[in-house]
């Protein structure tokens, strides 16, 4: 059997290259691979592109704006190009604004299914989302059962950086409510897909197979997360 | 009669009133999520999240909140009895597929033939999407919930967008500060009135020509 | 609460009209919703649309060779229009070779596809199987990088006929092992959907939302299958 | 020396001996299951089968079969340890997406051009599609095992099928009861040969011009 297990994040990203692709998961702060992101920013690699839902979230925790705010980012494709609310400016949107990265603003649904099916092999899809607005700007339209929609493409990556609750050594993972969010797809869509998991490495066979959220067949390193503050864990965000 | 502007949970109750037994809702970010504070008595409703959280409850009380359960706000909650975890694509499957019998969205404006405008704002390069498109072109009926002006008291009903809009014709009933409007293949019409305004006030705060209907009722949340 | 319990499978199938769509899952023998298939055949409706992987199996036991059998059906898109094995005929290919029957044929992770696209309110997508065959004829054909791919388009139905492990009242599902197949996303393709469910049905809150293979809002209908001879169960196929 | 056809236990070694440590393998109905019967010693090679079985084992010994789990042949198998199961489109995603090392199907015909023909035969109206389609376009390499001649001796390896093909340049190594055979640019190359039979006995019923290559091996499973 393959060996799966990394005894450091650092020594699981040391290959990412300069020019990359990295798929980030994460929606609010459950699921983000907030020590893979720490140690990619450690191993320095640049021109990166980046397919993530958001660019980051106030405060102070370790997430893609961290990443973003170190320049080493070329493009970045995402379902918020401005935070929700005008006052949350965040390093992103500055350095958007001055055109220092580029950005692809993908409705967040069309995002989903765009890297899933970068991991199922499907060509290009069909969706209504957007037809009206100025993502639809510049793409195919075709009418289906009487009903607008555009045609968007597969996302893939050469890399996925994951989180996960739980994984054996094999590298079947689960994940814990809404963490699993952007995850096995991302795990799906990428060449190589990293993971931090929370919990101790199980042997094989102590995850029930229906209960398997990611397949081992999409995961290649695993890194199990050290207690803090070596290791980074949420905290409650309280507003 | 004094002219108080409607109060927002008494908005988001009116909206979530019109929630049926069963239905499968989303809640946008803001605003939107206080109709899951009305009291739906008998009525199960279900709440969905673009996380692809399909029950949700109430938020979670501080020093209790679960670190692995956030709403489509990112705010911590409680998971509903009989609740179901799904993945991204999954949750969005269940947005664009049809089989959400409603979302509550705020937005910046809504026009009589349906369109509205919440991902960006005027002279910003960047926009924020999230699901508000998917929610917008898959749900069964699209709700909004929104001041009836803006802060400068410019109107937000409109006879068009001014804004880049977030999807085209979808919108069925927007509540404001001011009533309860449906969007009709003629226009907005005035269905419920907030207490003190006359439908003369709310036109003169409205861009587009509203229709009065004979039963037009005060506003009853 | 909707009360989604029924307390008979004739009772659960008996509003399903003349010409309807129907969806059956089942690989082989597991997934295979039986009972509910029997009931629809006492029923009576004709004129039906079947979509499903194969059209029966040899042997005795109930599956949809039986209501095909029955020469109600018009029309069925399947993955099989011939037995793998020649000698191995069932009624569908002489109705089919009669011309009796309509058949539209599809390979099977296609035919998948297809069924999810219906749930998920995908119009059309782009895949490479089948090109360069006669599944491509007539078909649109686009090159995306370098490969050359075909259009297909969605499968909805009106009913889908599940059978599961175990459910909540509320109509959260598990399956087991490869019982699974084709159910989860028949269940969310269709109108309708019922569920023939092999354990004592659940009180909310009993099955881990984190194990939930079909989430309750995509269940319409349950019937409790009663111990044999009532209910019919599978018994060990030895060839 | 006695010429015999290889056997096709001896044929799927063949095929089986090719996959290496981590391969994830989907094994068409009938010849080709018989490659997991293979000693694979220390390496680990997950068998994946259309109905959303990742890891599956031997057959199941009759009187402990467990009725939910079948492989694609409809046969009774066993759950290999740190097995996963997901639904049928989520199991041809991972055949469409390229996340197979290699697929054995079997076949009536294989041309020089790695195009091949498993589903339909002549004169029939009906087809077995079943997963052949999406395994032949998806995996990353396509080996096929079959007789090397019909029943009537009709040879099968040919320059072009002449039954409806399964799907187009594909096949990269097939194993016949004469030898195993790699698809080369330049046709078929003859890369190990049965005990006992010489070159121009297997060209003598190929339907295609044989390339012989200097290091031609006997056929060793």
């Amino acid at each position: 059997m393959k060996n799966k297990v990394y005894s450091s994040f650092d020594e699981a990203v040391a290959d990412i290259p300069d020019g990359a692709t990295i798929m980030f998961p994460g929606f609010g702060p459950p699921g983000i691979p907030r020590n893979l992101i720490a140690a990619l920013i450690r191993q320095g690699a640049k021109d990166l592109i980046g397919i993530c839902n958001n660019h980051g979230a106030l405060g102070n925790l370790m997430d893609v704006g961290r990443l973003i705010e170190t320049e080493r980012v070329v493009k970045w494709v995402c379902a918020f190009t401005a935070a929700p609310h005008p006052s949350r400016k965040l390093a992103f949107e500055a350095l958007y604004e001055e055109g220092k990265i580029e950005a692809e603003l993908v409705p967040q649904g069309t995002l989903a299914e765009r890297i899933r099916a970068g991991g199922a092999g499907i060509g290009a899809f069909y969706t209504p989302t957007g037809v009206g607005t100025e993502v639809a700007e510049g793409k195919e339209h075709r009418e289906i059962d009487g009903r607008m929609h555009i045609l968007e493409y597969p996302l893939k990556a050469d890399y996925a950086l994951i989180r996960a609750r739980r994984a054996d050594k094999m590298g079947n993972l689960q994940y814990r409510l809404s963490q699993r969010n952007f995850n096995p797809l991302m795990a799906q869509a990428a060449t190589t897909t990293i993971v931090e998991v929370e919990e101790d490495i199980l042997e094989p066979g102590q995850i029930d197979p229906d209960q398997v959220h990611t397949p081992c067949i999409f995961v290649d390193r695993m890194v199990r997360i050290p207690p803090a503050p070596d290791g980074i864990w949420d905290t409650p965000i309280r507003t | 009669m004094e002219k108080t502007p409607l109060d927002r949970q008494v908005m988001c109750n009116r909206l979530a009133r019109e929630f049926q037994d069963g239905w499968v809702i989303n809640l946008g970010i803001g605003m939107p999520t206080l109709c899951s504070n009305y009291d739906f008595g008998d009525k199960q409703i279900i709440f969905h999240s673009e996380n692809g959280v399909i029950g949700y409850g109430p938020l979670a009380v501080e020093g209790e909140e679960d670190l692995h359960l956030v709403n489509a706000s990112s705010q911590y909650v409680t998971i509903a009895t009989g609740a179901a975890i799904v993945h991204h694509a999954d949750s969005f499957a269940i947005i664009r597929g049809g089989h959400l019998d409603a979302t509550v969205l705020g937005a910046y404006e809504v026009a009589e033939n349906g369109d509205f405008a919440n991902y960006k704002t005027a002279g910003r390069k960047g926009g924020g999407i999230g699901g508000a498109m998917d929610l917008a072109v898959g749900a069964k009926q699209v709700f909004i919930a929104m001041e009836h002006t803006t802060r400068e008291g410019e109107p937000r009903l409109l006879q068009r967008c001014n804004l880049p809009v977030t999807a085209v014709g979808v919108v069925t009933k927007v509540v404001t500060t001011l009533g309860l409007f449906e969007v009709t293949p003629q226009g907005f019409e005035l269905k419920e009135i907030a207490p003190g305004y006359t439908t003369e006030d709310v036109q003169a705060q409205t861009g587009a020509t509203l229709i009065i209907p004979d039963n037009l009722i005060e506003f009853n949340a």
